[in-house]
């Protein structure tokens, strides 16, 4: 199958279509990105960096990474795990299946922090053998990552799936009757079909991880060097009124955000081209 | 590549790590090594306030018993807090803007229900009221509480059911009106009238402050003492300026000793220094120089110019906090009313 | 091959390819344990007054106000964000313009930048003081804190959606057939309703449907810019804190419950289309 | 027999996909499996190759149970209709796989596999493109990569799925020449699935002809053409037409008109007779036939082909070489029409 390739914009009209996407996309996306660089600089680069610099800025980024390193790789294994149940074989329910993947992209982030609360706050269904055996999960590092995982969950799956569905099974029943076991023919077919697209996912999932608010902060407790991430750092310190903190370490998340993206599109435009090489059969 | 890869034991790894740390214990708890930790869940408008009064009881804590200690600080809504605290958030002290949400702790059972008498004037180490803060110059000649509701002034203040500071302001706008002929009655319409001239209902004070001051929303912003005066120091000295009614409430941000995370923890004995400090004249001090009313005689003496003379309802007259909560803030209360069919 | 897809009879269709088992159990815990026990919970939550205080909190004028507005706003940005993605993604995808890639990029940014950073940009832009807000006060529109404002924080959550749901299908979308109807005489309005759009109806759909869904439930972004004025600006999400903040746990599940049933139903159904359409052949 | 299916049956939902199949084949033998699309052999060669799991019936092979093993353990080199080659491995890397997912004490050393994927690539006329990728590729090339994969496993079978299916015309000539000369070389029991008669007909040994998931016959290509057990499989091989008649004895009669049964047998009585456009032949000279209106002369190649209609509409051909066209016949003529010799089922 042939694709139209993208050509430069000929008459006055593919002109004017051009223009109006890109002035959307700047008034939609680009103004508030810009807008959080500029109002973290505004009273000079040295006050934003300062900003970076606080204790309780670094401890924030700390438990960030934490949180996005133990979330991400989890949802990386079932984001492949279910990819490989739903798109090599055939059952029952799959719709069904697919939508609770789904299901929490459209969960509230309110209800997603809620949800650990009712589970494992005092008064949830845990809440007292956690308390017995003195085990804490909201308001402590469980909870920021249970509260995470919920959020990020879909990321990783979402990007596999479609893929390995369009790719079918071929290659691995072939794979099998040349001999390869279970692993091995996930290890030396599927994974290096998939990589961009799961490295696409961990990106997505990465950045979302790393900037999930609302969630967290239901099961942060906000405690102040401990317990709070970067974005409930950024709304600690716009509630103190340190705007320029605040808009720079927002922009810390932003650029973190703009750098994931910007890897992530180099990536696509490269396992694209690989995709649909391999698609011109 | 292939063949010789069995990977198995690096994802089961991964996976096992991962699981291991969601069960794993949390970042605080019982102090390590000589530190000992306190934590002090607070609301919003306190931060600066504890920040300053933490580094100075930290020092006197170790001149006095020999210990290090770190006092870890949470903010957030009253109400939120409070709820945090419910669910599980284990603060020896909670330092809240209002004593229903102290309340609602107790009846959980973690604080003893006696706790506001434990320390003096109601628990309450330092008070404050609600002022108006207006544009420089004040262009809208808004003196006193019925100048809020003249056409054309439009009133900032956040809402009362996620924000502890609002329901000050509710009460206080009420008090105001309940002095007029007409009473009760008078002081519905007069609250329903305010609001009437609220534009944007922020969560929380802090997010209305903000919404006037930055975003030079509104004409008036109904706010704690202490607030409007640090958001002059913080955000717009020559923008924006205090007006002191005639009339206002006390309002009292309550202290308390969590029982059953103190019992727990073996921090009783620190948590109750901590907050009997507050009334301390070093605190007070600090208190004051944060725009909250000292309520050391002392203190209050050599602060008077800055706190202006005013009358005063308090929450009593409401008949305490949990038939003010039922009758104006509830589901269904009279907050409720002013907005059904509006 | 036509035998593989006639109907079915057992649960899962035997398969030569290993390790069904261990990755669809493993997916069913991690889905159990991250989304379905906790769901469970809020689900279990509401009823402690029987379906009538359930009912009791999901028919009081104010919820049912944010309801509508939370629901009738999400459907409105998604609307829009349905006609404007296109446009976006056929600029991506059809034309060569200089800083391609970066426009490519950033579309993905409200995936990534935290929602309440979002909120905050957005107020500070759209606000009477900000850029845009300032230029649109003295012509009388307001957009910070009013529906508006509310619309264009869930335009921003949404647009994602709608492109990424598009481009791949638009960027597979065969030459030939365009090229047919081309040669055909087609004028460039009957491609775009003959052959262009019902192709991309699918995705479009997809889409729609996960902006919609995702605006439904933002909280983060909305917050700053709503206004919150009950019967107005206020959104479903805050009345969930609101009751919290109450310390009405069942009122706040019931909220939640009745969204996430919703959304629920919502999201099933375009799987289901979803589906169908994967079966069909047509691109998905 | 190194082969030996018996029975086997599978269904798919209501479907019966295979239908008691059974069949032999010896060892080196080349047997192509033959129907239209939904007969079953698709299914039955997966069955063989242990990618589907027949419901009864069992699958041996020199002695041993088939059904009991895995696709791996059967060790059969299978060629994928749409060729199944890894995408992000080269040619060689390709070829080799088979070989490298041994467990390493069978694992040939790095040597002898790059040797053996050389000899491969020669075989099939590859070599020179082993640092290629799939997407480089021509699909006659691609589908010789999986041969040569397929066959590097050493096979104790090689089975293949419309090999030739997604190929133009002159591709899949030239590659049934090659198919035939490895098979010639390899000596290995291969089985083939097609749809195409001709190709069925050029390759085999002997052809299994699937129909409803049932076998309708098997033999090699000279009995199929002289004795074809069923009308589908008298049909399924060639272009005919069908004539009402009554049989008597070895012949059919018409109206007006008879012809020898080649397979006699039936008992008097209506019967339908089938026969072919060749064996044909067409009259301008009043004698009794079915009369019929010459529409149009093609030429096929050596031969030409005169379609006729009869008066009620229906469609007869004959064919002709150049030289035996009767020379009155054009478009438009009239004339009578009659089988040479004609089949009943």
């Amino acid at each position: 199958m042939r694709t139209l390739t993208a050509k430069r914009p000929a008459s006055v009209g593919a002109y004017l279509l051009v223009a109006a996407g890109l002035s959307w996309l700047a008034l939609v996306i680009l103004l508030p990105l810009a807008a959080v660089f500029i109002q973290a600089l505004a009273k000079g680069s040295e006050a934003a960096l300062s900003a970076l610099k606080e204790p309780d800025a670094i401890s924030a980024v700390k438990l960030t990474l934490l949180v996005a390193a133990i979330c991400v790789p989890l949802n990386a294994v079932f984001g492949l795990a279910a990819a490989w149940s739903v798109a090599k074989f055939d059952f029952k329910g799959k719709g069904l299946f697919l939508t609770l993947i789904d299901l929490p992209f459209s969960i509230s982030p309110v209800v997603s922090g809620l949800v650990w609360v009712l589970l494992f706050g005092a008064n949830g269904w845990f809440g007292s053998f956690l308390e017995h055996n003195h085990i804490k999960i909201v308001f402590a590092l469980p909870g920021l990552v249970l509260a995470t995982l919920l959020v990020t969950l879909p990321f990783t799956a979402r990007e596999l799936i479609p893929l390995m569905q369009d790719q079918g099974s071929d290659e691995e029943t072939a794979a099998v009757t040349l001999g390869a076991g279970g692993w091995t023919t996930f290890f030396s077919v599927t994974l290096p079909n998939v990589k961009w697209a799961l490295l696409y996912g961990v990106l997505l999932s990465n950045a979302r991880a790393m900037g999930e608010f609302g969630a967290v902060s239901v099961v942060s407790g906000h405690i102040r060097g401990l317990t709070n991430t970067l974005p409930l750092h950024v709304e600690v310190l716009y509630n103190e009124y340190d705007f320029v903190g605040a808009f720079a370490t927002a922009s810390l998340l932003a650029g973190l955000a703009l750098i994931t993206l910007i890897l992530k599109t180099g990536l696509e435009w490269r396992y694209a081209g690989e995709l649909s090489a391999s698609r011109r059969h | 590549m292939v063949g010789s890869i069995s990977r198995r034991g690096f994802t089961l790894g991964a996976s096992g790590a991962g699981l291991a740390m969601l069960a794993g214990c949390a970042p605080q708890g019982p102090a390590k090594g000589d530190v000992q930790a306190l934590l002090n869940v607070s609301y919003d408008p306190t931060r600066e306030l504890y920040k300053a009064f933490d580094a100075e009881f930290s020092k006197r804590w170790k001149a006095s018993s020999g210990k290090e200690l770190k006092v870890n600080q949470s903010h957030g809504g009253s109400g939120k807090q409070a709820r945090a605290v419910i669910d599980g958030l284990a603060a020896d002290v909670v330092t809240l803007a209002l004593a229903y949400d102290i309340d609602q702790i107790a009846s959980k059972g973690l604080i003893k229900p006696d706790w506001q008498s434990r320390l003096p004037n109601n628990s309450t180490p330092f008070t404050s009221t609600i002022v108006f803060l207006v544009r420089k110059g004040n262009p809208k000649g808004i003196k006193d509480w019925s100048d809020l509701v003249k056409p054309g002034v439009q009133v900032i203040t956040p809402n009362p059911k996620t924000s502890g500071g609002a329901r000050w302001n509710y009460l206080a706008a009420w008090a105001f009106a309940q002095k007029l002929p007409g009473g009760e009655a008078t002081a519905r319409s007069f609250v329903q009238q305010l609001y009437k001239h609220v534009p944007v209902l922020d969560t929380g004070a802090r997010g209305a402050t903000t919404t006037f001051v930055q975003r030079e929303i509104g004409d008036v912003l109904l706010a704690w003492e202490n607030e409007a005066l640090l958001s002059i120091k913080e955000l717009g000295p020559g923008k924006v300026e205090t007006v002191i009614p005639s009339s206002s409430i006390l309002a009292e941000p309550p202290v308390a000793v969590v029982d059953r995370v103190v019992d727990k923890q073996g921090s009783r004995a620190v948590a109750e220094a901590y907050l009997k400090a507050l009334y301390e004249d070093w605190a007070q001090e600090i208190a004051a120089q944060n725009g909250y009313r000292p309520t050391s005689a002392a203190v209050a003496a050599k602060y008077a110019s800055q706190f202006p003379k005013l009358n005063l309802a308090t929450i009593a007259d409401f008949g305490g906090w949990a038939k003010a909560q039922k009758a104006h803030f509830a589901d269904g209360g009279v907050f409720d009313q002013i907005y059904k069919g509006s | 091959m036509a035998d593989a897809k006639t109907r079915r009879r057992r649960w899962r269709e035997p398969s030569v390819l290993p390790g069904f088992g261990p990755a669809f159990g493993f997916t069913l815990f991690y889905l159990c344990l991250i989304v379905l026990i906790p769901l469970a919970a809020l689900i279990a939550r509401p009823w402690e007054h029987g379906f009538g205080g359930f009912w009791h909190a999901v028919s009081n004028p104010r919820v049912l106000a944010a309801l509508k507005v939370s629901f009738g706003v999400s459907l409105l940005a998604a609307a829009a964000n349905v006609v404007t993605g296109l446009i976006v993604t056929w600029v991506l995808v059809r034309y060569d313009f200089p800083g391609r890639r970066l426009a490519d990029a950033i579309v993905d940014l409200p995936f990534a930048l935290p929602t309440a950073v979002a909120g905050i940009a957005l107020t500070a832009i759209y606000a009477p003081t900000g850029w845009v807000g300032g230029l649109l006060a003295p012509l009388g529109i307001k957009v910070a804190y009013t529906p508006v404002g509310i619309w264009i924080a869930m335009v921003f959550v949404g647009l994602p959606f709608v492109v990424r749901s598009v481009q791949p299908v638009l960027q597979d979308f065969d030459a030939e057939v365009e090229e047919a109807a081309l040669t055909l005489g087609a004028s460039s309005a009957q491609r775009w309703r003959g052959v262009i759009l019902p192709a991309l109806l699918p995705a479009l759909l997809t889409g729609f449907t996960l902006a919609f869904a995702r605006a439904v439930g933002e909280y983060g972004s909305v917050i700053f810019i709503a206004g919150n004025m009950p019967f107005k600006s206020e959104i479903a999400p805050l009345l969930i804190i609101t009751k919290l903040e109450q310390f009405d746990y069942a009122g706040a599940a019931a909220i939640g419950v009745l969204m996430l049933a919703m959304s629920f139903v919502a999201l099933l159904a375009i799987n289901a289309i979803q589906l169908f359409l994967v079966r069909r052949g047509a691109p998905a | 027999m190194s082969l030996k299916v018996e029975n086997l049956a599978k269904q798919y939902g209501r479907t019966a996909a295979l239908n008691g199949v059974s069949l032999q084949a010896a060892k080196g033998e080349f047997l192509a499996l033959l129907g239209p699309s939904g007969s079953g052999k698709t299914t039955l060669l997966r069955a063989i190759a242990g990618l589907e799991q027949p419901d009864t019936g069992t699958v041996e092979f020199e002695g041993e149970d088939f059904l009991k093993q895995t696709p791996r353990e059967r060790r059969v080199g299978l060629v994928f209709q749409h060729y199944a080659l890894f995408r992000h491995m080269t040619v060689e890397k390709n070829v080799a796989y088979g070989l490298n997912v041994r467990p390493g004490h069978s694992r040939p050393p790095k040597a002898e596999v790059k040797d053996r994927v050389a000899k491969l690539l020669e075989l099939v006329q590859l070599d020179g493109l082993e640092k290629r990728y799939p997407a480089q590729l021509s699909g006659g090339q691609r589908q010789r990569v999986a041969l040569a994969r397929a066959l590097a496993i050493e096979p104790r079978m090689l089975l293949l799925d419309e090999p030739f299916g997604a190929l133009d015309a002159k591709v899949r000539k030239d590659l049934r020449r090659q198919l035939r000369a490895i098979h010639e070389r390899a000596g290995v029991t291969t089985i083939f699935v097609t749809h195409d008669q001709d190709e069925a007909m050029d390759l085999a040994d002997r052809v299994v002809v699937l129909n409803g998931g049932r076998i309708e016959q098997i033999g090699s290509p000279g009995e199929l053409a002289s004795a074809p057990a069923s009308a589908f499989v008298f049909e399924f091989l060639g272009d005919c037409a069908r004539l009402k008649g009554r049989v008597d004895g070895s012949c059919i009669r018409f109206d007006g008109f008879e012809a020898p049964i080649v397979n006699a047998g039936r008992a008097t009585g209506e019967a339908e007779a089938l026969f072919r456009p060749w064996e044909t032949e067409l009259d301008l000279e009043g004698k009794p036939g079915v009369p019929v209106t010459v529409h149009d002369i093609l030429a096929k190649g050596a031969v030409l082909r005169a379609e006729c209609r009869s008066d009620d509409g229906r469609l007869f051909e004959a064919e002709f070489s150049r030289d035996h066209l009767p020379p009155a016949a054009r478009p438009g003529g009239r004339a009578s029409l009659r089988p040479r010799r004609v089949f009943v089922f």
